[in-house]
């Protein structure tokens, strides 16, 4: 098993500094301010509209995958497993609505774009200091310094994820972005010619590949320099294959993170409720594992052999 | 008919440099064959793009398609896209937002040709009405994105007017969504009926109207009951073909809302734009593409093929 | 009298304020676009609206040097002016057999040409995928050439269809009486009294391909066979964000020439619009 | 050698007749005028002979020889139509000079054959002398339009 790392985002919760210190009445400590997501909650509806034209709080609520990841990243603050032993999803557990809970009281307070907004629409609506606090990844940080892009130069600050009061780490699986290759796998070629003409979709049918099992001859491909002239994540691949870890991907993910954001979309702008979404997505989600090779004799992927990788929290410490 | 005449042969032999008469006769089959011949080029490169893909679509609609790995599921494509409650979705709202839309765009249209043909300076105002539908589609997705949603522009105009206090959420309201896609769609593409219903009101015959006004009937009523009606096949052809376009709706959605709120903005292009090239489900994806393609085909047949008929020579 | 002249005013100026604010939608959000693109980008996406920015010729500078906007627009115009000729030299014979002859099945040639405009380019999106990817065309300007020129390629038939149509019967006949076969009749006499029917479909099938989005965006997704539409999209992603300016100035860029060329064509553009089916 | 014949000329689209059983003989530099009201099938009968029309039934002979299979283009008849028919896009004297480019007709003689061509039929020597000084045909109809449709078939 090898893995292929690249691209690994945090979730993080910025903040604009002068507003929040506001609010907070004293200095921001990054460890301790906001320690958990009632805490957030409470902060941004105070914040929400004290200021014309700057919203309580910006998160990630499009269809698709966004709003997967918004929901996976609070849900795993709250301890979620997505799957049980027998690969069945379990979505709507305490954790998984605990966190579908969180988002619908932060879309409360929300900026009015967040439904439809994604990465890109967030961090617009972040730089242009149309949010006083911000559910993002880990670059709207460092993109925020830059005088060039950014209105807010100097004036936020990047916290660490906020726990949900009660809950436990769990970092969710289901859509991380580090990929890997299963050695045992067959059909290794198939999947990575996907690559030579998909540079936009590249890094999504990368880990699609992989997902369903791209054997040994993967690394002949990713050292292929007509490979690596279009997509340069191959190229980087290639070069620290052997110090990779892995934490593989589903076979089938990024149908289900599709369904899922669509699901937690619907939820978000209150045309189904939040474990109707969930119940919804858990369904969809077990289609597609079935027709990726679940619940039968033998499972797609030798996930024993990658126990460690996939649960990076059970027996280690948390570093803060 | 009478001034046709045939000139004698008499002059022919006073022509020295024609040739002798030599009667070639000429191949039936040939002659048959010729017409043919002249559209064959064209309609084998028409097959190629679409017979092709056709078939393709076909067959791999019956497969769960997993990159090189395809696996046979029958009709499972199909029973699931009948039951899918996002693409029933897709489809209403196609019709929805393309109905909605093209009935403003030809109403509006209409009401300002009808200002504008007699106008002295009508050339001026053709020029000035064009420029939205010159603009590349995806650019113009591009503005109405920003003045809507991300910089909040009409929300600030709406404000300052006093029509509302806070900014709208454009994105969360089904019906808002769908009105940015309208009205992105009705900038840019009213003048495409507009230049068209122009050239209609321009080129009917001024006799008509003059021995109506002779008749006492006022501008208005002119219109209403005579170029009007003049106008139908014209108003046909273009709002089928505008219809044809509005049907496949892509870039908006693509770049606007991409579907949000939960699926209400998403037309049925998008749908499998989706389904094929962010789920990676190919055999879906070409499911419902198949499934498309018999409706355009019935579309086609009952009212592209009469609106041009009816339209043409 | 007067009263009668006062109401003809009067519907003047209605006249006007109808015309004038038709005008003002359409051109307002241009110049509000074009001053996107003039300005810094930290002044497009605000707390409030700036309407009165800075002006900046940032997005200038970035477009022609940051991105190869030369080799983008080079793509664009052997993409089209490759698929137009494609077109020409398929549609031309093909509209003269529609226009000129009886035969069999004529009308159902005819329909199944019309009925390829219909295709949503979704519905034909993954196949023409994996068969320009299994003729190894996938990412190259070739591909484009192919599709833009399969998407026009009724539009254009229809077009020139229509012009022939309305060349009297006699011309040819005269034609054949004077010893021409009909390949000479099409070179020698059709083409050269249609010609601003064939420039005009020409043109208008250079305009829909310019503005071809679906297909562009799934075919050229590496740079090598960008063109202006795509290269707008390759402004929204990556790291940094929807590039509003530099997309602004793209857009301007783009249309510049099409609304010179359009304005040259005016006079046929209704009926280049309908295929030939209203005479403008 | 131009002697025409129609034997039992008939023409029928679907159900409609358009010409009727004709016989006529026309022997060579004969002069004949066909009259009759509108519709009678007057200018079909003389497509069908310059070879614009194929015959449903019956057959047209020149100078003896069976014509029915012959292209218009092979006939060497000439017809002046009632529109003039002039090529829009070239010049009279590009006009007249037309058939001789079709029928292969060495390029040396083509300007003396124009030349003769109108002076047949009363052109005045003005328009021709020059090519380039002709008027082109659309730009309006001129007196000469008509004598140039004629001179075009004075070959």
């Amino acid at each position: 098993m090898y893995g292929i790392p690249f691209d690994c985002d945090f979730q993080m919760v910025h903040l604009r500094k002068s507003m929040v210190e506001e609010v907070l009445g004293g200095p921001i400590d990054r460890w301790s301010s906001v320690p958990t997501y009632d805490e957030l909650i409470r902060i941004s509806s105070e914040l929400n509209g004290k200021v014309p034209g700057v919203a309580g709080v910006g998160l990630m609520g499009a269809r698709g995958m966004w709003s997967t990841y918004t929901w996976e990243h609070v849900a795993a603050q709250a301890g979620m497993m997505l799957f049980d032993e027998n690969w069945e999803p379990i979505f709507n557990g305490d954790a998984g609505n605990k966190g579908m809970d969180t988002i619908l009281a932060l879309s409360k307070n929300a900026i009015e774009g967040y439904a439809g907004a994604g990465w890109g629409e967030n961090r617009a609506a972040w730089l242009g200091g149309q949010v006083a606090t911000n559910i993002s990844w880990q670059d709207s940080g460092t993109q925020a310094m830059r005088p060039d892009q950014s209105q807010i130069v100097g004036d936020f600050v990047t916290i660490y994820e906020p726990r949900i009061s009660g809950g436990r780490f769990a970092p969710p699986n289901i859509a991380g972005s580090t990929s890997c290759v299963a050695a045992s796998s067959q059909n290794p070629e198939g999947a990575f010619l996907m690559l030579a003409f998909l540079t936009t979709s590249s890094i999504m049918a990368m880990n699609e590949a992989n997902a369903n099992g791209v054997g040994p001859g993967y690394r002949s491909v990713l050292t292929n320099p007509n490979l690596q002239a279009v997509s340069q994540p191959a190229e980087v691949m290639a070069a620290s294959l052997e110090y990779a870890w892995c934490a593989p991907r589903l076979p089938g993910m990024f149908e289900m993170e599709q369904v899922i954001g669509n699901e937690v979309n619907r939820a978000l702008v209150n045309q189904i409720s939040g474990k109707e979404a969930l119940d919804n997505a858990a369904a969809a989600v077990r289609k597609i594992m079935k027709q990726n090779g679940f619940y039968g004799a033998k499972p797609p992927v030798d996930y024993a052999s990658v126990a460690p990788g996939l649960w990076v929290g059970k027996d280690k410490a948390l570093p803060f | 008919m009478t001034d046709t005449s045939m000139s004698g042969t008499g002059v022919a032999s006073a022509s020295p440099g024609m040739p002798d008469r030599h009667f070639k006769r000429r191949s039936k089959r040939l002659r048959v064959m010729f017409p043919y011949l002249l559209v064959t080029p064209a309609v084998a490169f028409l097959l190629m793009i679409t017979l092709y893909p056709g078939a393709y679509a076909i067959i791999q609609s019956l497969f769960y398609v997993k990159f090189a790995n395809w696996q046979f599921v029958g009709t499972e494509n199909y029973r699931d896209l009948f039951g899918d409650r996002e693409f029933w979705t897709a489809l209403w709202n196609t019709f929805v937002i393309g109905g909605v839309a093209l009935t403003l765009e030809c109403v509006l249209a209409l009401l300002i040709s009808f200002y504008a043909y007699r106008d002295p300076w009508i050339k001026g105002w053709r020029i000035i009405f064009l420029v939205p539908m010159l603009f590349m589609p995806s650019a113009v997705a591009f503005i109405w994105k920003l003045a809507f949603m991300d910089g909040r522009v009409i929300s600030d105009l709406l404000i300052r007017l006093g029509f509302i206090d806070n900014n709208i959420g454009w994105t969360s309201s089904i019906w808002l969504s769908r009105l940015t896609l309208i009205v992105a769609d009705v900038w840019q593409w009213t003048p495409f009926l507009f230049i068209i219903f122009v050239a209609a009101l321009q080129g009917q015959d001024e006799e008509v109207e003059e021995a109506a006004r002779l008749d006492g009937a006022g501008w208005a009523q002119i219109f209403w009951n005579i170029s009007l009606p003049m106008m139908r096949p014209v108003i046909a052809v273009a709002v089928v073909l505008r219809g044809i376009d509005i049907m496949t709706m892509f870039t908006n959605v693509y770049i606007m809302t991409q579907g949000t709120p939960g699926g209400t903005t998403e037309t049925i292009s998008y749908f499998i734009y989706r389904i094929g090239f962010k789920s990676f489900n190919f055999g879906y994806a070409s499911a419902a593409s198949v499934v498309m393609l018999i409706m355009t085909l019935i579309i086609a047949q009952l009212i592209v093929k009469r609106a041009f008929k009816s339209g043409k020579e | 009298m007067a009263s009668q002249r006062r109401k003809k005013n009067e519907s003047h100026l209605f006249r006007y304020i109808i015309l004038g604010a038709w005008a003002l939608f359409c051109l307002v959000p241009v110049l509000w676009f074009l001053s996107i693109g003039l300005r810094p980008r930290t002044e497009i996406i605000t707390q409030q609206p700036i309407y009165w920015p800075h002006f900046s010729l940032d997005a200038w500078h970035m477009v022609w040097t940051d991105w190869p906007m030369g080799y983008y627009l080079r793509n664009s115009v052997v993409s089209i002016i490759g698929s137009v000729v494609i077109d020409l030299v398929l549609a031309i014979p093909a509209a003269y057999s529609l226009a000129r002859y009886t035969y069999r099945g004529r009308e159902d040639i005819g329909f199944y040409i019309l009925s390829t405009r219909m295709m949503a380019p979704a519905i034909v999106a993954i196949p023409i995928f994996f068969l320009f990817k299994n003729m190894d065309l996938l990412d190259t300007v070739w591909a484009l050439m192919i599709i833009y020129a399969a998407i026009n390629l009724s539009l254009i038939t229809w077009i020139i269809r229509s012009y022939m149509l309305d060349i009297p019967k006699e011309l040819e006949d005269a034609a054949r009486t004077d010893g021409a076969s009909d390949l000479r009749i099409l070179w020698e006499i059709i083409i050269p009294v249609i010609l601003p029917g064939i420039i005009t479909a020409g043109v208008i099938g250079a305009i829909f391909a310019i503005n071809e989005f679906l297909f562009t965006l799934l075919i050229a997704s590496t740079k090598s066979a960008y063109t202006m539409s795509v290269a707008l999209a390759n402004f929204t992603g990556g790291s940094d964000g929807v590039i509003y300016n530099a997309i602004a100035l793209v857009a301007f860029i783009a249309f510049v020439p099409v609304f010179l060329v359009v304005v040259a064509i005016q006079k046929h553009l209704s009926r280049g619009l309908t295929m030939g089916a209203v005479k403008g | 050698m131009a002697q025409i014949e129609l034997v039992g000329i008939q023409k029928k689209w679907g159900a409609v007749w358009g010409v009727r059983d004709v016989n006529i003989d026309i022997s060579d530099e004969e002069f004949i005028v066909f009259l009759g009201p509108s519709g009678c099938g007057k200018t079909t009968t003389m497509r069908m002979i310059a070879g614009l029309e194929d015959p449903s039934e019956g057959e047209i002979r020149v100078g003896g020889e069976r014509m029915n299979d012959i292209d218009a283009r092979d006939r060497d008849a000439a017809m002046v139509f009632q529109g003039y028919a002039l090529y829009p896009n070239m010049s009279i004297y590009e006009n007249i000079r037309f058939p001789l480019r079709m029928r292969k007709v060495p390029k040396a003689e083509h300007d003396t054959l124009v030349r003769r061509a109108a002076d047949l039929v009363e052109m005045g020597i003005i328009s021709i002398v020059n090519p380039q000084l002709c008027p082109a045909v659309s730009d309006k109809e001129l007196p000469w339009h008509g004598r140039s449709c004629a001179a075009r078939k004075c070959f």
